[in-house]
């Protein structure tokens, strides 16, 4: 049975038209990575898939239900920036989901609980390398530290899709491959169904199980935004062959300035 | 120095609208040309500062009660004469209590409402006197004269003092006795006309021109003109009638004779020594002064109280006998 | 030679510039003062040092000859409760009036143009009203200060509450957060440093209604004292009043600057979003 | 049902939310009104709302029967010329010595203290030597409202300068640009806006050094009204004016607002560095 | 004669050493790219150079004469980012400097004098590619094209050496590509000397005619500010062999978090 499934899927705000008559069907597992030009509606299909915006037109479904309307634990997300929360230590950003969980109230734990949520935190921690960082204020951390942290953060509530909007743009080339180990073997392990946007195709290619490419079908060039985005390539990777990716190199570049 | 254009400073108060009458009416502007001066009188809101003004030297005349006179401008070392003496309280200023029925003496224990260090204060500290209290057994709170009207309704004010025409005001309120007022200490309140002592010596015009202006107003006000009194009433923001009412609490001097004879009584200098008295107990005469006589006061027939060296509040009657004498 | 701009000066030059116009000013003073004091030696516009001195000892050291209070203590004390309550309530609205406001779009819109419309009545034209509802005691004092730093507060606290990335907020939200540990464990202790910057900011205007406060009604207080001496011109009681003041002003808004610093330290790593 | 904080109104429910603790505030208004009058018909603490009119009426259409004047627009000018004056000599100040100080280093340590200190003495309390100093005409209220705002204008402005990035004051000097130019050029434009912006924040404060001033010393002006007809607890007319007073206030804020955005299209275009 | 030269060159900034004894020799008409670690003072250099940095020890010589010790006209400089001024348009940003040359006081100029500033202006913008959008605002450009609007700003005043600080950094990669084509033809056509501190190494390989390395060559873990970085390899391009580049980017890769 399929995890996300789309059928004819609208988005448009006012005149702007972001999305246009988006179907898709994901099943359970499978590795998404998104590319498309920037203001295409990479992000826009992200918050659809959250629940923080909904669907003008067309089904968006969940385990084949409407998908719930706001986010919620299932679905987890690393954005960009601003994922982690800057008042918090490393040990306490990813205690976070587990005390709200534990107290309704007052969202903190005490005591042998509390104990509890630190180990499972602590442990969650070594396994993205921040195991000498507990103490650590998001602001001490170097970029690739942090988008860890978040992952860690999202990963402790144990979510069944996790959504990542570009979540190594911000890196250096080096600390993105580091990255790119760590959400390989998180993946592996958990069997999460990833859904990942990125600019770089390359990463796309090389990290996810089934590529899909954002872009307008057609194109007004009075009115840009009379057109909205679809997918235009929905490519199940390993089986490309390099026509394919000079030809969708050359679209995003087309579209450049 | 000898000059021809001066500024007088004047607020609001029953004894002093008659100079918002010499301004407007152009009696002032009559007898400043006839001396060949100008004088510019100007209005101020806010009476502490005319006086402030006055004795930073940015005024040559202020009107101001006899004690401000010799708070102000005498401690300030600012030679000052009482030109004009106008009237004295004669009821003008009371003390209010909540209550019907009530005595002075009920007062003791109770927070009293007031302008700290005025004549209210002198008033108030008389009145205890009088029925054998003293200041420590009240509190006093204070308050800004424009906002006495409206405190006084809320529930944690139990007395006030205060003058006309907010006196009226409160005193008409129900459920409120006036226990006393200014008629009990008559001639003791005084409103003056005073003028910087060394711009007057060297400009006697100003004081011929200023008295004869003040005494054909006065002249007006005794045959009971409609249109002068009219025209004060409006300028103090009442009617006819409550100006009228206001004048009944004020011993008005409408003949510059009556005023000579005040002025140079003999009540007046053991007056001004009960003022000096209080000022001082209140640490109005300056932190620097040893005994009520710092700021020595010169009266008429060469009469000097305190120190003879420091002269600054001098009471002179030359002028206001020209007036009697109808030689101005 | 190099540009103006990209002259800086050395650290003792930097000081010794800093000091001059202070210096400047005192010399100015001092010789109007000797002016007017050789026209005038009873003068009270511009007192000689000396008496400032004297006025000063005996307010701070010598039992008043009414009271028996040390004035300027009795002065600091009062204003200083007056100032603390007035602010510490304001506070207290800015925070929860402030993050209600900014976290739920329903509070927001409710409430939202009336703090508004309040922001902008300047608190002195209703005093006279203040002092009818809330009587002439301390309270209507505390209201005042209230009633003009507050909106101020709200206002600024529902601004930080809408800066903080949306990004943040979802976060939360897929963490299961409710509404209210939302706001109780994201953003009330991302606002609270930015509260007290904003309370550091208003304090000027604490002071200012405190001082017109004191003005109009009272029985001590640095306000009343100065507004009362003002009847006989004692400048030598008022101007160390005013420099008091002025270190009373810069001394809260150096120990509310270093409790920030103190308590959030987090806040100072740049994690400013 | 969504969390709270993700429940937005509809826009229709925005208005009405908005509009609803307004209605309820007249409403209170009216039946507290109603009450007092019923037991004391000549109550003048809550008049009723047709007094209010007439006094409305009175004020800005028939001539004050004393000096021909119709009072409301006499005093509005009066005080709006005050205002604009004294925050137009502050802005000026702020531009000249904030960008100086801003600038270049060496004003910057020589000012900047001063400055620091001036902003802190509350200006209330300087009141009293205030109108000593520049006597009781026009101009110590514009003085007043200067003292009041012009430190804060001066630093806020130095700060703007300050936050400019590095980077483009050195490109400036690379494109050959002497300080003079460098200022003229680069930094004066950059910050008239942030200018304007800061003169919409102390433009509260003015109205609160204007009506405190016209309190004291004039003779119009809306403050002054309001003080003097505040002793005859007039309250029929001290409402309207205290509502016509935040309408100016609101109405300064507005144009400053739409005058900065008219005038710096590249500062609304996200141009903030 | 060489164009820069630095004889034991070191900056500190109180106990932090933050370059060590460099020494170099450039040549006019050399493209040096510059590549080191996050941190490692390759900006700290490149403010040298400016002037708006001294030296702690050592020569740094324009022209074998001392430095001038601020920013002039004969060094342009573009910066990753802030390089253009926000409140000028597209133009007006480029007639800047040939303005302030022309009016000492006003910095601004009329009439014929500011139709042949202009006339310059459109003809270098054309050259860049700005040629249609003379009017905007830089912030409603795209990145690339508020970086051709400030090396268009730099070129204009004909400067001798061109300082470039990570211009590319925040771009697409397509876009990154053609900026490269740009750069290089300016640099052609002006034979000016240029310095550009990169983050990826392969640009630093196909823009340069020298490529440096700046480095530490001490490390003391416990005091990482002990020791400055240095020109750790200066090589000449088109000379080098795969191996070289294998053990940079090894080097580069050990230093991350
Ligand atoms: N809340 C909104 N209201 C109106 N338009 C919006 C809103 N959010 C996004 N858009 C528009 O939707 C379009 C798509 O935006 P989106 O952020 O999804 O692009 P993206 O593909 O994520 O781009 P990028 O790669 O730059 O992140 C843009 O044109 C944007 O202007
Ligand atoms: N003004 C300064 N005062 C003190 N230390 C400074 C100053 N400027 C730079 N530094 C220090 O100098 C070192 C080098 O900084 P620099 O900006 O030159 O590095 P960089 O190589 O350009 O790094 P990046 O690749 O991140 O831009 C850093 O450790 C920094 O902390
Ligand atoms: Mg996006
Ligand atoms: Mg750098």
């Amino acid at each position: 049975m399929n995890v996300i499934e789309a059928r004819h899927l609208w988005k448009e705000y006012g005149d702007n038209v972001v999305l246009e008559n988006v179907s898709l069907a994901v099943k359970a597992g499978e590795f998404i990575t998104v590319v498309g030009t920037s203001g295409c509606g990479k992000t826009t299909f992200l918050k659809l898939l959250l629940g923080v915006e909904t669907a003008t037109r067309g089904d968006l479904l969940l385990d084949g239900k409407p998908l719930p309307d706001e986010p919620n634990a299932d679905r987890g997300i690393v954005f960009q920036r601003y994922s982690v929360f800057p008042h918090l230590n490393v040990l306490e950003n990813v205690m976070l989901g587990a005390e709200l969980a534990a107290s309704p109230f007052w969202g903190r734990t005490f005591g042998k609980r509390r104990r509890a949520i630190r180990e499972q935190a602590v442990a969650m921690l070594e396994s993205v390398g921040l195991g000498t960082a507990l103490l650590k204020y998001p602001s001490e951390l170097s970029g690739g530290m942090q988008q860890r942290l978040a992952l860690a953060q999202a990963l402790i509530k144990k979510p069944r899709i996790l959504l990542l909007d570009e979540p190594f743009g911000a890196l250096d080339p080096g600390i993105r491959a580091d990255m790119h180990q760590l959400i390989l073997s998180i993946w592996r392990q958990t069997g999460l169904t990833i859904f990942m946007i990125t600019h770089d195709l390359k990463e796309g290619f090389y990290l996810g199980t089934r590529l899909w490419v954002f872009d307008k079908r057609r194109h007004d060039p009075q009115a840009p935004n009379r057109f909205g985005a679809t997918i235009t390539y929905d490519i199940p990777l390993g089986h490309t062959d390099r026509t394919t990716l000079h030809t969708i190199q050359q679209s995003l570049g087309a579209n450049h300035d | 120095e000898a000059k021809d254009s001066f500024k007088i400073a004047w607020s609001i108060y029953a004894g002093w609208m008659p100079w918002d009458y010499a301004d407007s009416s152009g009696i002032m502007k009559k007898w400043a040309d006839k001396y060949g001066i100008s004088v510019d009188i100007v209005q101020i809101n806010d009476y502490v500062e005319s006086i402030n003004q006055y004795t930073a030297g940015g005024f040559d005349g202020c009107v101001m009660t006899n004690m401000d006179a010799l708070t102000i401008p005498a401690a300030g070392g600012v030679d000052s004469t009482a030109l004009i003496v106008g009237d004295f309280s004669n009821g003008n200023d009371g003390v209010v209590l909540k209550g019907k029925d009530k005595k002075l003496a009920d007062i003791k224990g109770q927070k009293v409402n007031l302008v700290e260090l005025s004549v209210s204060h002198y008033l108030l500290a008389r009145g205890l006197e009088k029925s054998g209290l003293s200041e420590k057994d009240i509190t006093v709170v204070n308050t800004s004269d424009a906002d006495m009207v409206a405190t006084f309704s809320s529930s944690d004010v139990t007395s006030a003092v205060t003058w006309n025409p907010l006196l009226s005001e409160i005193a008409a309120l129900p459920d409120t006795s006036k226990v006393f007022d200014s008629s009990e200490i008559p001639g003791e309140i005084i409103d003056l006309m005073v003028v910087n002592s060394d711009t007057l010596k060297d400009n006697p015009k100003l004081g011929k021109a200023l008295v004869g202006a003040w005494y054909e107003i006065m002249g007006l006000m005794k045959q009971g003109d409609a249109t002068a009194l009219t025209a004060m009433a409006k300028a103090s923001g009442t009617d006819l009638a409550g100006y009228k009412a206001q004048l009944d609490a004020t011993k008005m001097f409408y003949t510059p004779a009556d005023a000579v004879a005040f002025t140079d009584s003999a009540e007046l200098p053991k007056t001004m020594q009960l003022v000096s008295q209080f000022s001082f107990d209140h640490g109005l005469l300056g932190s620097g002064a040893k005994d009520a006589g710092t700021v020595g006061m010169a009266f008429s027939g060469d009469n000097i109280t305190g120190d003879k060296a420091n002269v600054k509040l001098r009471f002179d009657s030359t002028y206001m006998k020209m007036a009697a004498d109808s030689s101005l | 030679m190099k540009r103006l701009i990209n002259q800086r000066p050395s650290r003792a030059a930097q000081v010794l510039l800093g000091i001059l116009p202070f210096a400047l000013l005192l010399l100015a003073y001092l010789w109007a003062s000797e002016l007017r004091l050789a026209a005038n030696p009873n003068d009270k516009l511009l007192p000689a040092f000396s008496s400032i001195g004297e006025a000063i000892w005996s307010m701070a050291f010598e039992a008043d000859k009414r009271s028996g209070n040390y004035l300027l203590w009795v002065d600091t004390l009062a204003s200083l409760q007056r100032l603390g309550l007035g602010v510490l309530l304001s506070a207290l609205m800015g925070l929860v009036i402030g993050v209600a406001n900014g976290a739920v779009p329903l509070f927001r819109a409710g409430l939202s143009p009336l703090v508004m419309a309040l922001s902008l009545i300047p608190p002195m034209a209703i005093l006279p009203v203040l002092f009818i509802v809330f009587g002439l005691g301390e309270v209507s004092k505390v209201a005042l200060i209230t009633i003009g730093i507050a909106p101020f507060l709200i206002r600024d606290m529902q601004q930080r509450v809408l800066e903080l990335p949306e990004e943040q907020l979802i976060k939360a939200q897929t963490l299961g957060a409710s509404s209210w540990q939302l706001i109780l464990r994201v953003i009330l202790p991302q606002v609270l440093p930015r509260l007290l910057d904003a309370v550091r900011l208003s304090l000027g205007s604490a002071w200012l209604f405190l001082i017109a406060a004191e003005a109009i009604a009272a029985t001590e207080g640095l306000g009343y004292r100065i507004f009362l001496v003002r009847r006989y011109l004692s400048m030598d009681v008022i101007l160390p009043y005013v420099l008091w003041i002025t270190l009373l002003a810069f001394l809260t808004d150096y120990l509310l600057r270093v409790l920030t610093r103190r308590s959030f330290p987090w806040y100072y790593n740049g994690g400013k979003p």
